[in-house]
């Protein structure tokens, strides 16, 4: 494939449709979303074609500098600024999992989103580029172009087509990441700059800027200017609180996108910049992080035990999730990087699957309050199969995608810290617990005012609901004003069933032949971790 | 040398006192007099500072030209009887004081620890006498090395010209045809001002009259404030 | 041989996946032959692996892929049959074909019966893994998976409120025990640098003995949750909810004993740690007996004999504390012949009464369901440990081992325990089949099953009766002795028994029997003893039992509803006020200082231009005292 | 008080420059702050000529001629805003033009 | 002594002349032209701009040529302000034609007297880019300021156009006072006043580590003062807000560029070309201005609900960084990136300030407000509209690849530089406030429903102009490099 600039076929495929559904004054809404599904499913195509192509077999781009399918133009020489791609496997993968998203996203929101349909698409489409670039460039200035270029079309997605309290969440959304990052672009400076003044080079380009040597103490300022702006992405406790808001409001494709790639940008970045740039730093603030990340798995399962809010349950279950990710790469061995590459993966099919499914009932049901469904699985048996599938994944369950990220990170931080692994290892009860419970309360048991089989010697509830009074509040406008029976509703179709399907076999896949999807990242994760002493592998 | 000494400091003293009395003079009218005594003054110490030339213009410029445009504008637009140092914002009054007292001292200490001389330039007394008196070395000066300045002085009378007539000349006198399309506006409430105190009616016109007839082809319409009715609008406006 | 050893669990999970995929539409009822078939060709190879298991003596490894490899974290999934797992095989596969083929008649016309035979044989397929596993995460994995099936089936009737309770408890629970599982499994890792069992226990020693300590009370732990002891053994009672075939494969045969099979497998490790067998032992005798003092007083018939399987379990985990694999695994083998035909035969008592579970309804069932009975009885005497019956023999040595080992106080939890199981399995026998309907027998026509549910409670009956004899005669020395003896070869060779010792505990162990069913006889068929005055008696002691020794109310107390507390406040004050507030705070501090910072723009020329004033006074002012230096 | 010295001008100039500067601070008259401001001009270039008379230098004289040129320009502009304000208004209270605040 | 009147090199003034060539003609045009043939003079006006811009080929200006005895200088410098404020100028015309002519405020205004009086403030500004002598920066601001002084009442049937040009006016006089106090004083301590001059001179009395003199300070801080309200720095902004509310939106466009272009030339010709010597004094001071002026704008801009007023507090808070970018001021060395971040950012500040006030216009267009409110559903109402507004709002936050992303950038690279970290870690915290309030407009187009009226009404060149600011408010950001090394030759300039 050399010569032909792919990754650029990829990052563009979709700002070519937004471009033409922009300027097509003719396009229906049916047209649009066509347009939108072919030009994402063009960039699903080549992003495959790159994967299947992708050499596992070369040493990493940190190690040889030659990043694979790299492009490389001049752009801004005064300022060090070039237009650099190259993708090693971390972000080949990630790329791959975009592309899929983005299509599933696209015909996620299909039938459900009926205004405006032109500017959603459009935005989907720019928010998928954005994306894709943030993960295919090595440069940091386009990096961090991209990186903000994602902000505008997912604050318009959650703010246009959101639910009740859309604004709020919203610019929220936007607010919150806006000032992570603008803190970053002063690292971003300081770090070219400091490269240039010990080498004299004008250069933004990543693998360039790792060999240089900066002092501690700048380290530990730039390191955290770039870390807490992936931290708010990831989301890392205590940064958090606009995942829950951003999610419940999001329609169901922006959830899906939000937690299946944008929050894997935090953790992207971390293996990307943080750690190459920053080693020494780095082990600095290990410990600081590694108990942040504790903090979260454990209390992003705690807050998501009593959610009355079917979105904002998954949402505290991310950030209990992407806790591993960041106490996994902060491990600093093998399995700790192992682990949260495959919680991150994992985390973005399982979790994009679980906010599918609970769009499917919100677009059924109008409501995302827990307390309105019930009985599901009578009515849907389909649906409660793929929930169920997808809820244990969620869990951790041994032989879903996500049981061996988990186990490997807390693997690789026991290594480390041995209370940290053991206290994070509290999850594997929390997180069956919030999961079940819900599962439970939504797919099982009897739909709301029907009545209860009459020999069910009921037992005590452990954790009763809240009262309906106190929820209101919380709720907002979940719309439950008009309460559809959970038993008309009627069970997937096969759009709905197409979109699950491919995400349940690649969760079933790597949770059981993880080494498919290891052998891409092994050797990008083998070379981050030569400053560390690369121990474990 | 002390007698121009002498001659200096008395009209420095008259100087800084009319100023003061262009600050302190209850009506305008005595502040453009005070003004005027203050440049004239000024002028004089001009010859003393061997600026001839310069007096003249003072006088011509500032005193013949400027004041009495002030004075005519004073005459012009409607004086009230403001009661400048009494009530209003004490707060600000002091606070400008101050800012003056402290000013003052910040430059004296300037002046008196001064000690960054120019460069003494070619124009001696001898040498300007030799170039035929003050006008002619100015006119030197002006026409080989100020020759730019000069020309862009013009045009900025030229944007003051303009700009004078803009703001000034009455409405149709610039776009007669654009009139008639206005709807104008009488205020009859407030004869004077827009302040909001109670005490002002609206006059009753007198029996038998119409508004039509006394407004003759315009439409009447009676508000309390200038600002209050417009056919457009309020751009920019508070609304309150 | 070896390479075909995938097979015997793969065939069933085809099964499970073909069932679920097609079951609720095209297959319907034939889905439950095509499980059958599956577990039936299991149970041949498996039997044909055991008799090569048998004769060769060697042990078989088939390895299938790679797992994990991640660094030199490498878990491979191989397949490995010693004798150990070949007993289990043929323990596993066997049960569960005569329980697949019971439920055929047992949950005919039920509308989830494609389901439970897709839920059915993956169970098998993840047991099946669990035993033929040949390193701890391997194991771990299908360890879950058996967990995952029995929260499906206990789950099953989904829409009763109490079945999906238990699921979820019967799940979360096992998650505590879970929890020392993975944590053991990672030291493991750790400190071996492997987790393959053989590589383990060749370095055994190279661990301190304070590591393997920890390493074992958290495989422990593991088996705690797993197989009910105390504290854990609350999910097991509970997980009745389910349909009656599944509480005797699961629930009693099967799964339950995963962690009796878990801590033989890693006997090793628990050997090198006095401290850790100890601990074990005492777990596993209280659990007997406290179980078997809860047992005395339930009425629902699945939670009396649910509360017998936690008490026998205790018998084999005390067995394992003491050191006495064989007695202990031999106790797994002849507990799952008559604890399955208990539960099976409780099935048909229920099928026949319509559902209904409480013995308090029942009654002179003798006459209405006699192959039920008579099974029923067979079943209930070897649980009691009737001479000559399977569990006299295997009970009997976990006893005596016990006392040989130096563990008095076991021995003796065992003897008591002993007698409360002969009398709530006695209490059982004669509150069902034995004195007058307290049903109204015009309404409920009690009958016995069709004979697709006959025969597996007859053909479960036999090795309940004989098994124990055919290969524990004679006594701590019999077949399963030498069948098994390789696989604990590793460890201190058990204490040898003096014959006379053996006979006196058989004496004794017999009398204690004799007097647990005498009692039950008294107070249930002849009248001697009023079980209600008993009751009222001993008072707080019976609630004690009544009330299963108050577990679940402490829990509730103590750990749910706390936590409960704990994660509203999270949410409400510490998510919503404190972290959000601030963000929020920092918005709202702008905007606030925006507003009054705003009125400084008063509209005054006057204020302007004395902005201007006192910035030019201030900003000289500064310079000419500080000078240009004012900051370097 | 022998000489002329700069001092003398320079704090002439500095107390005319003051005074005005007072009066546009203290003043509610726009047309007497606008008299304030030709001070203040009218203070600098006494600055100017001064040191023009110091240093022999003509630049001072060009300059103080320049800005009298420009303070003229100054004064027709300023002066139509304040006839257009007075006209529009009927006011020349520099407070009571407060609709453009905050 | 003769007159030595040397011929001035012309050829480098012909961009200034055919401004001049234009007003002329536009006044004659005002003279002969019918009413409503008016509009021409805009063409002709934006030919004008247009010729001047290609004129600008005409001239060397590497050489840095000086002509009318060092009053006017053509070199790199002088060469961008030129290229900022006549694009500046043309986009002016574009967003103003159609306001001015047409019925849009109370009172009519009329088209010529307006564009000459625009033509003519640029002018000045471009005189003040290519000043050689204090006098000429003197001469050149007031042009320009009195040109906008008027403009800003040139709505003068609406009393707060006339107020705010009152005020403006008033403190602009009051500024200009004080700023030729600083230039008195240091024409006293040096005797000159042309510039590079005064550096000469400067420079032996700064030698060593000898404190600076207090009359050369007070010079100093009186300069810095005068022109910190020329480019409304905290606390000498108070006008701005006030002015720009006041005037005819088209107008607050471009007096929120043009004069805060002249403002920042001059500050750069005075501060770095001729008081380069002191700039250890001088920077302090910007630093700390730069700090207060970034707080205040963007704060106080959170809590206005008035578009214009809004944009006036924003125009504060850029002022606040592209003070930061003078701050950054090192030497004159090759690689020192202040001056030429600051053209930059004055670059980029014109394209996108004066395109979102040219949204406002088009909304008033059609019979809208300038309320908050007034936005309320733009983006289903007119989706190019509230595109092009979304553009210039980004690209005010400074998001990429907008150009006010590019323009932020180099600032921070220069504050960077020149170990002015902290610098750059207010600027950034305060472009996350100002997204606040950028944020709101483009919250309020796309997520409200709209509110007001509807008048339908076609401006078509309006609606091209805005199309061509949001091009280079795109364009301009990706392909920034020539533009970059452009007015990074601002070294070449001054030394």
């Amino acid at each position: 494939m050399d010569g032909i600039p792919i990754l650029s076929f990829i990052t563009y495929a979709p700002a070519v449709g937004a471009v033409i559904i922009f300027f097509w004054p003719g396009a229906t809404p049916r047209a649009a979303r066509w347009i939108a599904l072919v030009s994402s499913l063009v960039s699903l195509a080549l992003s495959i074609a790159m994967l299947l192509s992708f050499d596992t077999s070369l040493p990493s781009m940190q190690v040889s500098g030659k990043p694979q399918f790299s492009e490389i133009h001049s752009w801004l020489p005064a300022v060090g600024v070039s237009y650099r791609l190259g993708v090693d496997g971390i972000s080949a993968v990630l790329i791959v999992l975009t592309t899929l998203l983005s299509v599933i996203s696209i015909v996620a929101s299909w039938d459900p989103i009926q205004k405006r349909v032109r500017e959603y698409m459009i935005a989907m489409l720019l928010l998928e580029t954005g994306m894709l670039g943030v993960f295919v460039s090595l440069d940091l200035f386009l990096f961090y172009i991209f990186w903000e270029l994602m902000l505008i079309p997912m604050a318009l997605l959650i703010g246009i087509w959101g639910s009740a309290n859309r604004v709020y969440a919203a610019v929220k959304f936007f607010l919150y990441t806006l000032a992570g990052s603008l803190l970053m672009l002063v690292g971003i400076v300081a770090t070219y700059q400091a490269y240039f003044n010990e080498t004299g080079i004008h250069t933004l380009n990543v693998l360039e800027l790792a060999k240089g040597h900066y002092s501690h103490e700048f380290q530990m300022w730039v390191f955290a200017a770039f870390f807490i702006s992936f931290a708010i992405k990831v989301p890392m406790w205590p940064f958090h609180t606009w995942l829950p808001d951003a999610h419940v409001e999001a329609p169901t494709a922006g959830s899906v996108i939000l937690a299946g790639v944008l929050l894997k940008m935090g953790g992207y970045g971390l293996l990307r910049f943080n750690l190459p740039l920053f080693p020494e730093a780095a082990r600095s603030w290990q410990p600081y992080i590694v108990v942040l990340s504790v903090i979260a798995i454990l209390y992003g399962a705690i807050v998501a035990l009593v959610q009355p809010d079917l979105k904002k349950l998954i949402a505290y279950s991310s950030v209990s999730h992407m806790g591993f990710v960041t106490l996994g790469i902060f491990a600093f061995n093998a399995q700790g990087l192992e682990g949260a590459m495959i919680v991150m993966i994992s985390h973005g099919l399982v979790t994009g699957a679980l906010f599918l499914i609970v769009g499917m009932i919100y677009n059924r049901g109008h409501t995302r309050l827990i307390s309105r469904f019930g009985g599901l699985a009578t009515n849907m048996p389909i649906y409660a199969s793929f929930f169920g599938f997808f809820m244990f994944a969620s869990i951790g369950f041994p032989g879903l995608s996500g049981f061996a990220g988990e186990f490997l990170a807390i693997l690789g931080a026991l290594q480390v810290y041995r209370w940290a692994g053991v206290i994070a290892l509290i999850i594997v009860i929390l997180s069956a617990w919030y999961m079940m419970w819900m599962f439970q309360r939504v797919a099982w048991e009897r739909a709301p005012g029907e009545p209860p089989d009459a020999n069910d010697p009921v037992l005590r509830t452990p954790i009763p609901d809240l009262p309906e009074e106190r929820l209101k509040p919380v709720m907002g406008g979940s719309g439950d004003e008009h309460f559809i029976d959970p038993r008309t509703f009627p069970d997937i179709n096969w759009k709905e069933i197409l979109m699950l399907t491919p995400l349940a076999i690649l969760t079933l896949w790597i949770g059981v032949y993880p080494a498919t999807f290891l052998d891409f990242v092994k050797p990008a994760l083998q070379a981050i971790l030569m400053p560390f002493g690369g121990s474990g592998f | 040398m002390s007698a121009q000494v002498l001659v200096f400091d008395i009209l420095s003293v008259i100087a800084v006192l009319a100023a003061l009395g262009v600050v302190l003079a209850r009506n305008p009218v005595h502040s453009a007099v005070s003004l005027a005594l203050t440049f004239v003054n000024l002028a004089a110490i001009y010859v003393i500072l061997r600026a001839e030339f310069l007096a003249v213009v003072q006088i011509i410029v500032y005193t013949g030209a400027i004041l009495v445009l002030v004075l005519f504008v004073i005459m012009l637009v409607h004086q009230e009887d403001l009661p400048e140092f009494h009530g209003g914002q004490p707060l600000q009054r002091v606070f400008g004081f101050l800012v003056g007292l402290a000013l003052l001292g910040e430059v004296a200490a300037a002046i008196l620890t001064r000690t960054a001389v120019g460069q003494i330039g070619p124009w001696t007394p001898q040498q300007v006498a030799a170039a035929g008196g003050n006008v002619q070395a100015v006119g030197q000066v002006l026409y080989s090395g100020y020759v730019l300045p000069i020309q862009a002085t013009a045009i900025v009378l030229l944007v003051a010209t303009i700009g004078a007539l803009v703001l000034a000349r009455p409405d149709a006198a610039i776009l007669p045809g654009v009139i008639q399309r206005q709807v104008l506006t009488i205020s009859l409430g407030h004869p004077r001002g827009d302040g909001d105190e109670e005490g002002y009616e609206i006059p009753m016109l007198p029996s038998g009259t119409t508004t039509k007839a006394e407004a003759g082809e315009r439409e009447l319409v009676m508000v309390k404030d200038g600002d209050e009715f417009t056919d457009q609008p309020a751009w920019g406006d508070r609304k309150r | 041989m070896a390479d075909w050893l995938f097979l015997i669990p793969l065939v069933p999970l085809l099964a499970a996946v073909i069932n679920y995929i097609f079951g609720r539409w095209w297959l319907k009822s034939l889905s439950s032959w095509i499980a059958i078939l599956a577990v039936g060709f299991s149970f041949i190879l498996s039997v044909v692996t055991f008799l090569d298991i048998r004769s060769g003596g060697g042990i078989i490894t088939q390895h299938l892929y790679t797992w994990i490899p991640a660094g030199n974290f490498v878990v491979p999934v191989t397949l490995e049959v010693d004798q150990l797992v070949a007993l289990m095989l043929l323990i596993v596969t066997g049960v569960s074909l005569l329980v697949h083929i019971y439920s055929v008649g047992y949950m005919h016309g039920d509308p989830g019966f494609y389901r439970f035979f897709a839920y059915l044989p993956f169970f098998v397929f993840c047991m099946l893994m669990l035993v033929l596993a040949n390193n701890y995460l391997l194991l771990f994995v299908f360890w879950e998976g058996v967990g995952l099936c029995s929260y499906l089936l206990i789950g099953f009737w989904y829409r009763r409120r109490s079945a999906a309770q238990a699921a979820k408890k019967a799940f979360i629970v096992n998650r505590i025990g879970d929890l020392g599982f993975t944590l053991a499994i990672m030291l493991i890792f750790i400190h071996f640098g492997t987790l393959q069992y053989a590589d383990i226990f060749s370095h055994i020693d190279t661990a301190s003995g304070h590591t393997l300590t920890i390493i074992a009370l958290l495989l422990f732990a593991g088996a705690v949750g797993k197989s009910a002891q105390i504290p854990l053994f609350v999910w097991l009672p509970d997980a009745m909810e389910g349909p009656t075939p599944v509480s005797a494969l699961i629930h009693a045969a099967t799964m339950v004993t995963a962690g009796v099979f878990m801590v033989a497998r890693s006997y090793p490790i628990f050997e090198a740690s006095a401290s850790a067998m100890e601990i074990v032992a005492i777990v596993g005798a209280t659990t007997a007996v406290v179980a078997a003092t809860i047992g005395i007083t339930q009425y629902d018939i699945k939670k009396v004999i649910a509360y017998s399987t936690v008490s026998q379990l205790g018998y084999m985990v005390f067995a394992l504390g003491v050191g006495a694999w064989v007695p202990a695994i031999f106790h797994l083998f002849t507990h799952a012949f008559f604890k399955g035909l208990l539960f099976l035969g409780a099935g048909s008592v229920i099928h026949g009464m319509h559902d209904e579970q409480d013995m308090r309804g029942m009654g002179n069932l003798k006459k209405y369901m006699p192959v039920t009975y008579w099974t029923f009885l067979a079943g209930s005497l070897a649980n009691a440990g009737l001479f000559p019956l399977a569990g006299f023999w295997s009970k009997d040595e976990t006893i005596v081992s016990a006392w040989a080992e130096g563990h008095p106080f076991v021995a003796i939890a065992g003897l008591v325990a002993a007698f409360g199981t002969a009398l709530y399995m006695l209490r059982v026998v004669y509150l069902t089949f034995h004195g007058t309907e307290r049903f109204d027998p015009t309404k409920v026509h009690p009958h016995d099953p069709p004979w697709s549910m006959k025969a597996p409670l007859i053909l479960l009956a036999i090795p309940s009766v004989i098994a124990g004899m055919l290969v524990g005669w004679p006594p701590d020395k019999g077949w399963i002795h030498d069948f098994l003896g390789p696989v604990f070869a590793q460890g201190k060779a058990p204490v040898e028994v003096a014959t006379s010792t053996t006979v006196i505990f058989a004496i004794i162990s017999t009398l204690v029997v004799l007097a647990g069913i005498g009692v039950a006889y008294f107070a249930y068929v002849g009248g001697r003893i009023s079980p209600r005055q008993w009751a009222k008696r001993l008072g707080p002691a019976y609630q004690l039992s009544f009330d299963k020794w108050y577990f679940d109310d402490v829990y509730e107390k103590l750990i749910i509803h706390p936590l409960y507390l704990f994660s509203v406040f999270m949410w409400r004050v510490v998510d919503v006020e404190i972290i959000d507030g601030t963000v929020n705070g920092v918005a709202t501090a702008v905007s606030y200082t925006s507003e009054r910072w705003r009125r400084a723009q008063t509209g005054l020329v006057s204020n302007y231009a004395l902005a201007i004033g006192l910035g030019t006074v201030i900003i000289i002012g500064a310079f000419l005292v500080f000078g240009s230096s004012l900051f370097p | 008080m022998s000489h002329l010295t700069p001092d003398h001008f320079l704090f002439l100039s500095a107390a005319l420059f003051i005074i005005g500067m007072m009066g546009v601070l203290t003043r509610r008259n726009v047309l007497v702050i606008f008299m304030c401001i030709e001070l203040m001009m009218n203070a600098v270039n006494v600055s100017f000529i001064g040191f023009a008379w110091e240093q022999n230098s003509m630049v001072g004289q060009a300059f103080a001629l320049f800005v009298i040129a420009i303070a003229a320009a100054e004064a027709v502009v300023g002066l139509g805003i304040i006839m257009a304000l007075a006209r529009r208004r009927d006011t020349v209270d520099i407070n009571a033009v407060r609709d453009l605040r905050e | 002594m003769a007159l030595d009147f040397v011929q001035p090199d012309w050829i480098l003034l012909v961009p200034e002349l055919v401004l001049l060539g234009t007003a002329i003609l536009v006044l004659a045009g005002d003279v002969f032209l019918p009413r409503r043939n008016h509009y021409l003079l805009s063409w002709l006006v934006m030919a004008g701009f247009s010729v001047s811009l290609v004129s600008n080929l005409l001239i060397d200006w590497g050489a840095g040529k000086t002509t009318f005895s060092g009053m006017f200088r053509a070199d790199y410098f002088s060469l961008f302000i030129n290229i900022i404020v006549l694009s500046a100028g043309i986009m002016s015309i574009m967003i103003s034609t159609a306001y001015v002519q047409g019925n849009d405020e109370p009172g009519a205004m009329p088209l010529p007297e307006y564009l000459v009086l625009l033509v003519l403030s640029i002018l000045g500004t471009m005189l003040v880019g290519a000043a050689g002598d204090l006098l000429m920066i003197f001469i050149g601001i007031e042009m320009g300021s009195l040109a906008v002084y008027v403009l800003t009442g040139f709505a003068r049937d609406r009393s707060t156009s006339i107020e705010g040009a009152l005020k403006y006016f008033l403190l602009g006089a009051f500024a200009t006072a004080i700023l030729i106090y600083g230039m008195a004083w240091i024409y006293g301590a040096t005797g000159s006043t042309n510039l590079a001059e005064i550096a000469t001179r400067l420079k032996p009395m700064m030698t060593g580590d000898s404190k600076i003199e207090p009359s050369l300070l007070l010079a100093l801080l009186l300069l810095a003062v005068g022109l910190s309200f020329k480019i409304a720095a905290v606390p000498f902004h108070m006008w701005t807000p006030d002015a720009y509310q006041g005037a005819p939106t088209p107008v607050s466009g471009y007096m929120s560029v043009v004069p805060k272009v002249a403002g920042f030339a001059a500050m750069a010709r005075i501060l770095v070309e001729a008081l380069g010597p002191l700039s250890e004094t001088w920077l302090t001071l910007i630093a700390i201005l730069a700090v207060i002026t970034m707080i205040y704008g963007n704060v106080v801009a959170v809590a206005q609900r008035d578009v214009k007023r809004m944009l006036g507090y924003s125009s504060i808070g850029h002022t606040g960084y592209m003070l930061v970018a003078l701050a950054a001021y090192n030497s004159t060395s090759a690689g020192d990136r202040s001056v030429g971040s600051l053209l930059f950012y004055l670059f980029a500040y014109g394209f996108m300030n004066i395109g979102a006030f040219g949204v406002v216009t088009w909304l008033q267009h059609r019979g809208h407000g300038v309320d908050l409110d007034d936005f309320a559903g733009l983006g289903s109402r007119s989706p190019l509209a509230a595109f092009a507004m979304t553009i210039f709002m980004l690209s005010l936050m400074g998001m990429p690849p907008l150009v006010g992303f590019y323009a932020k950038y180099y600032v921070i690279l220069a504050a960077i530089q020149n170990n002015l970290t902290w610098l750059a870690v207010v600027l950034v915290v305060m472009s996350a406030v100002s997204a606040f309030f950028y944020l709101r407009v483009v919250a309020v187009m796309y997520f409200n429903e709209p509110i007001r009226q509807w008048q339908a009404q076609s401006t078509p060149l309006l609606g091209v102009g805005l199309g061509l600011m949001a091009l280079g408010t795109v364009g301009f950001g990706l392909f920034s490099g020539s533009v970059l090394d452009l007015a990074q030759k601002w070294v070449q300039a001054f030394t």
